[in-house]
């Protein structure tokens, strides 16, 4: 029932973008090789379907997405634990990564080369790098907001340290980080492209790139197509995780 | 036996203790102001006054989360300086881990002592079905109403076996009817359990329901105005003339301030 | 401003290019500004890519670019013409240290800046030469800002980019010259001038006159004198000595495009397939501003 | 006394991170014009400075941005508002939101070219993307997330639809929107550098893009360190207007 | 004087209302059933009734928020179908809104009217004298303890200048003491003003207090079980003889069903 609604919801919604689509198309306002039309780029979709590249490159992707995600995630959460504990640790780290964050990953291109080489590693870098802050700060903000009614229950318990962090802070803070963990998926898997720049020979941002340096602007809105779709894939799946975590913790907003 | 005669000998000391919080205004605000109470083994002490006359300090002070300006608390003759595990503090919000089933909560106390997972598990179950929540332990908290949760968080306590009870309005968020239920369950397990309870609660009725003492508590300074007995039987009623009797008597000590002290409470 | 609309005072002619040597009679010509029917603004850019678009779209009315991108465009359609070469040649095969002859490239990595490219089509030729395919090495395509760093740290054996970005590892001393690009393919092309057909057809004597005074820019370029460097530090923030070590390899005599050589130019093309239809060269090169009927 | 506190721990951090910088360049590992050392960079950030460049730079940066920006604010909070208020339209436009955020604003380059040329039009088109999407996002949010009591109260005083949006729902949602600003404003920032590279002639952005075609990574690095600065002040300047509200709104969290 | 001598008329009268609300599982859920009720001008209701018997469903009802399944409710004679300014709700947590100064948030009912601004602020400081409030005029909801806020709730809600105030458990958030005291408030503004007020709690005494009739409610499905006169003279005394004879015979009414209902409270 509720999947049949949405279904429509999203063929109405998709039906009416293509059709504003074909009508600029066909006004002839632009010429067809700068803005191709829907069939040009169905017709190219399913070239790439067809021969099997896709597949490739979208598996491509996903590996070099995932190590960087999730070693970003490791990481941003480990270091956040440890700053967001200590909070005077947290004091002087603060303002590095304040003036750090703003900081586009394109700009770091000639360092990444240096110290990353091309290929993998600088797609992985970059996107680690657009994940690591958003999980980072959000471990270390979630901790903090951590209620003070469980660490009183904690001493009150006689737990050590130990127990402390893994059985009480940890699971405390997990819906921020949760949140941050999903703020910092969309974030990153925006840079995916920009990390695919750097001598990257697979994966669907070299695909895009690629393409641009082809001309072949088809092939860079399907790419655009593919890669909106995985990335609303992965938000689909964290989304998921995100409402059953909430729900196990009793979190009862986002609930309608 | 060798306990029952102790019985009149001062379990928990509380001598001249003042808290003093400092102020933004780097003024500070005296929160307790020289209190002395001396509280017996296994008596249910009620602490009852109006919102910020320092019950919650000195039920903090008590349990050691926090200490005292001046003065000193002493148990079983031992100064209080941290938190312990014979002294359990149930929040008024309860402090259930939202994280944790229901049985795995009242697990939490005992998972800090060396003792198996079994027995862990046996002596939870039995806690549970002492609050009569057996068939609610793998639940969540926040699929059990508030008067349940109290009853875990209570389970939680009396799991890791405390010789004191340390309970901060405990049934304040909790419908008056409700309420009526587990100040019930809770006299019920006093007398089953022979622990020493400590009693924050601003409802008189609870007050006059529960304790064997009622310390009466005034603010702005923090500190016990007097100290009122119940002599009466268990299980009380509330709409006895005796019961109604003692009900008037705190009206009236608090009634005397009443005119001034209505500003305050609003 | 109006996409099509004749230049005049107000509407400068905009012309696109990238901080590479291969651009410098564009940098004298706009810094002489000596236009007289209009005013030359140059607009620079990071990347072919973007460049390219910029010209597709119709934002600027002519660029020096790499003529492979330029037929690429014309044979999708965007009505342009290629008006002038850039210069001739100045382009080099760097190659790190352990590298000694062609062959020790097999298996290698190689870098270029983009397949549509004349360094594509210059590896191809060496490779070529050396009895290897392109299949024999490792071809990367990277930003040319990138290729130095990465030879230098080893990443990579070997690049062809447009100047001065090999000139760098060499006056470094981190990268070596392999091949000059007259070895692999005499008088090649490269970099070349075009503009898009509304501009010629809507401003025929500006036009003329601009290719007129780019040709005599290039004729200054060719001195490769002091005012050239100085004129250059101004668009190319590239230190002295490399400038001069790139302006070695390059030539900027000769600019009108002959049949002969862009046939050579669409064989390869299609040889490597990089086009399967590159434009005629009666539709693509026009030698009538140049040469100035 | 607190902004004592503070400046020792930036003065500290900055210190102990050029201090690293120090060490590492002066290893030797890497190639002086590969890696500059902090010196060579405070230098070209001298020198920028002296010859007003930079000023010009920044300046050029912010005005982009901050149209960008100003704009893709109010389209967000009021096409959230619209969309966030009729739900039933919201279904509609959700899929393609969902599909079209994960896409990298490089990719669209081509297009953006062609729809709004070059120089300032594309940077601010691309910060408009940036920081278009987590405003509507959270102004449809904090619209849904309105307290039905408030909705009741206006209902029940008779209040008019038009004072309803104006008086009860927008300044309800007005917390959960001003977060959306806040992270807009982040993640708007990054994309300066990536909007600066379409025909750009100057700005912060264009500045460090130039340095690197020019291979001049001491003027990539002060880029980088006015680009993370300005960043900064932009954030503690949203910082504080958030708090403002927050306080006013009576939000508690975020005190400590 | 002509009102007085209708006071014996039905104001609000509610027929035979019945509220079905459809749940996920497809049954029906029975939050009303069959509840008749005569309303006269003036009067001073309590509903009292344990969590779930239907008293927030029947407020709504009455306030227009929801339709009856069946049944009707009838204001003066006229059929309720909307929200109205005639009949403001107060809400539990008050529904003011934060981002407004108290002044503000009292003169929100009058911007819907057409008011000219210095009579808003001047009708606005009038009620906000009634509650004592002037002096937090400027100050935001947030800055003010739960009984101010809900004193500016009522200053508010009056300052419309409605026939029926309908309350749902509006002091069930404040300490018990703070709740005295505005119970004595709202008494006071009631006799002065002259309102219809039906009131929503779970608290007996202060049903008692209150209330001149109280309509006791029983859950499961929620239905009016009884309705009892408070034939006490104002101000009420919650220690004379009189007042508690009244609490007992409630205690009594929900008594009967004590044993199989505290399961559901808790
Ligand atoms: N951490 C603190 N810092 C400063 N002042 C405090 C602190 N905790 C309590 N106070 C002050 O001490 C006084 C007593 O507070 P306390 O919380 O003990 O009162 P209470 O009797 O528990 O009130 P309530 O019924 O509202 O819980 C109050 O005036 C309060 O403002
Ligand atoms: N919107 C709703 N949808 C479905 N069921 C509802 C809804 N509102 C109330 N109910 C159900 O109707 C019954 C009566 O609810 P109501 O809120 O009127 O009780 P109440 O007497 O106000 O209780 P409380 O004292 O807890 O506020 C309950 O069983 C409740 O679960
Ligand atoms: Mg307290
Ligand atoms: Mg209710």
């Amino acid at each position: 029932m509720n999947i049949i609604k949405k279904s429509f919801h999203v063929l109405v919604s998709i039906s009416v973008l293509v059709g504003i689509w074909q009508i600029v198309c066909a006004t002839g306002r632009y010429e067809p090789s700068l803005l191709p039309s829907p069939m040009d780029v169905v017709r190219s979709m399913k070239e790439l379907l067809e021969d099997g590249t896709l597949i490739l490159h979208i598996q491509v992707s996903m590996t070099r997405f995932l190590i960087g995600y999730i070693t970003a995630s490791i990481a941003g959460i480990v270091l956040g634990l440890i700053l967001g504990w200590y909070q005077k640790l947290w004091a002087f780290i603060d303002p590095i990564v304040q003036v750090l964050r703003p900081i586009s990953p394109i700009a770091w291109f000639p360092f990444i080369v240096l110290w990353f080489g091309i290929g993998d590693a600088p797609a992985i870098v970059i996107i680690f790098i657009a994940a690591f802050y958003p999980v980072l700060l959000s471990t270390v903000n979630g901790i903090r907001k951590v209620d003070q009614v469980y660490l009183k229950v904690a001493q009150n318990f006689e737990m050590n340290q130990f127990q402390l962090l893994t059985k009480i802070v940890l699971p405390a803070a997990f819906p921020i980080i949760a949140n941050g963990l999903h703020m910092a998926l969309g974030s990153s898997w925006v840079f995916l492209v920009a990390g695919e720049m750097v001598g990257a020979q697979s994966g669907l941002g070299y695909l895009i790139i690629d393409a641009r340096n082809s001309l072949r602007l088809d092939l860079v809105l399907a790419g655009i197509i593919f890669i909106g779709l995985s990335g609303l894939i992965l938000d689909m799946i964290i989304k998921k995780v995100e409402k059953n975590i909430e729900s196990k913790w009793g979190v009862q907003n986002g609930s309608k | 036996m060798f306990k029952m005669d102790q019985n009149n000998e001062s379990f928990i000391t509380i001598e001249g203790v003042t808290k003093n919080y400092p102020r933004n205004d780097k003024t500070q605000s005296l929160a307790l102001d020289k209190v002395d109470l001396s509280i017996k083994k296994g008596e249910f002490i009620c602490l009852l006054g109006p919102s910020g006359c320092g019950k919650t300090t000195l039920l903090n002070l008590i349990g050691g989360f926090s200490k005292p300006t001046t003065g000193k608390i002493l148990i079983d003759g031992e100064l209080v300086d941290k938190p312990s595990v014979d002294r359990i503090t149930i929040f008024q919000n309860y402090g259930l881990l939202p994280w944790r089933s229901v049985i795995k909560n009242v697990e939490l106390g005992l998972e800090a002592k060396k003792i198996s997972k079994e027995e862990r598990k046996t002596i939870a179950e039995e806690y549970l079905s002492l609050v009569g929540l057996t068939d609610f332990s793998k639940h969540h908290p926040s699929e059990l109403s508030g008067g349940m949760q109290q009853r875990v968080a209570i389970a939680r306590a009396l799991a890791a076996d405390p010789d004191i009870l340390l309970m901060d309005e405990p049934f304040g968020a909790l419908d008056a009817m409700t309420r009526m239920g587990i100040q019930d369950e809770i006299q019920r397990i006093w007398s089953e359990k022979k622990k020493t309870i400590i009693f924050v609660t601003h409802d008189i009725e609870e007050a006059v329901f529960l304790a064997d003492r009622i310390v009466i508590m005034t603010p702005y300074p923090g500190k016990v105005k007097s100290i009122l007995k119940v002599p009466l039987a268990r299980k009380r009623d509330r709409t006895s003339i005796d019961f109604l009797k003692i009900r008037d008597k705190v009206f009236s000590e608090f009634e005397l301030k009443a005119p001034d002290c209505t500003e305050y409470y609003l | 401003k109006e996409k099509n609309a004749p230049v005049d005072e107000g509407n400068p002619i905009k012309i696109g290019y990238l901080p590479i040597t291969h651009a410098l009679p564009l940098f004298i010509q706009e810094d002489g500004a000596n236009l007289k029917s209009a005013k030359l603004e140059l607009v620079k850019f990071g990347s072919w890519a973007e460049l390219v678009e910029a010209l597709n779209a119709g934002e600027i009315d002519g660029a020096s670019m790499l003529v492979e991108l330029a037929m690429k465009s014309k044979e999708q359609g965007i009505g342009l013409k290629s008006v002038a070469l850039g210069h001739r040649d100045g382009n080099v095969v760097v190659v790190s240290e352990e590298i000694n002859k062609a062959s020790d490239l097999k298996g290698k990595t190689v870098s270029i800046p983009s397949k549509l490219s004349s360094h594509n089509i210059l590896l191809y030729q060496m490779l070529k030469e050396n009895n290897l395919k392109l299949s024999d090495v490792n071809v990367v395509e990277l930003p040319p800002a990138e290729m130095p760093a990465a030879l230098s740290d080893g990443r990579i054996s070997a690049y062809i980019v447009a100047e001065p970005f090999g000139a760098i590892s060499i006056s470094h001393g981190s990268g070596k010259v392999l091949y000059d690009s007259q070895e692999l393919w005499q008088d090649s092309l490269c970099c070349t001038l075009v503009l898009r057909d509304e501009f010629i057809n809507n401003n025929r004597l500006v036009a003329e006159e601009f290719v007129r005074e780019y040709v005599k820019a290039a004729e200054k370029a060719e001195q490769k004198d002091k005012d050239v460097y100085e004129v250059s530090s101004k668009y190319m923030k590239t230190k002295k000595d490399v400038l001069e070590l790139s302006l070695k390899f390059i030539s900027y005599k000769d600019l009108a495009i002959r049949k002969e050589e862009y046939q050579v130019l669409t064989d390869y093309m299609k040889e490597m397939g990089l086009s399967e239809n590159p434009p005629a060269y009666e539709d693509f090169i026009d030698n009538s501003l140049i040469q100035g009927e």
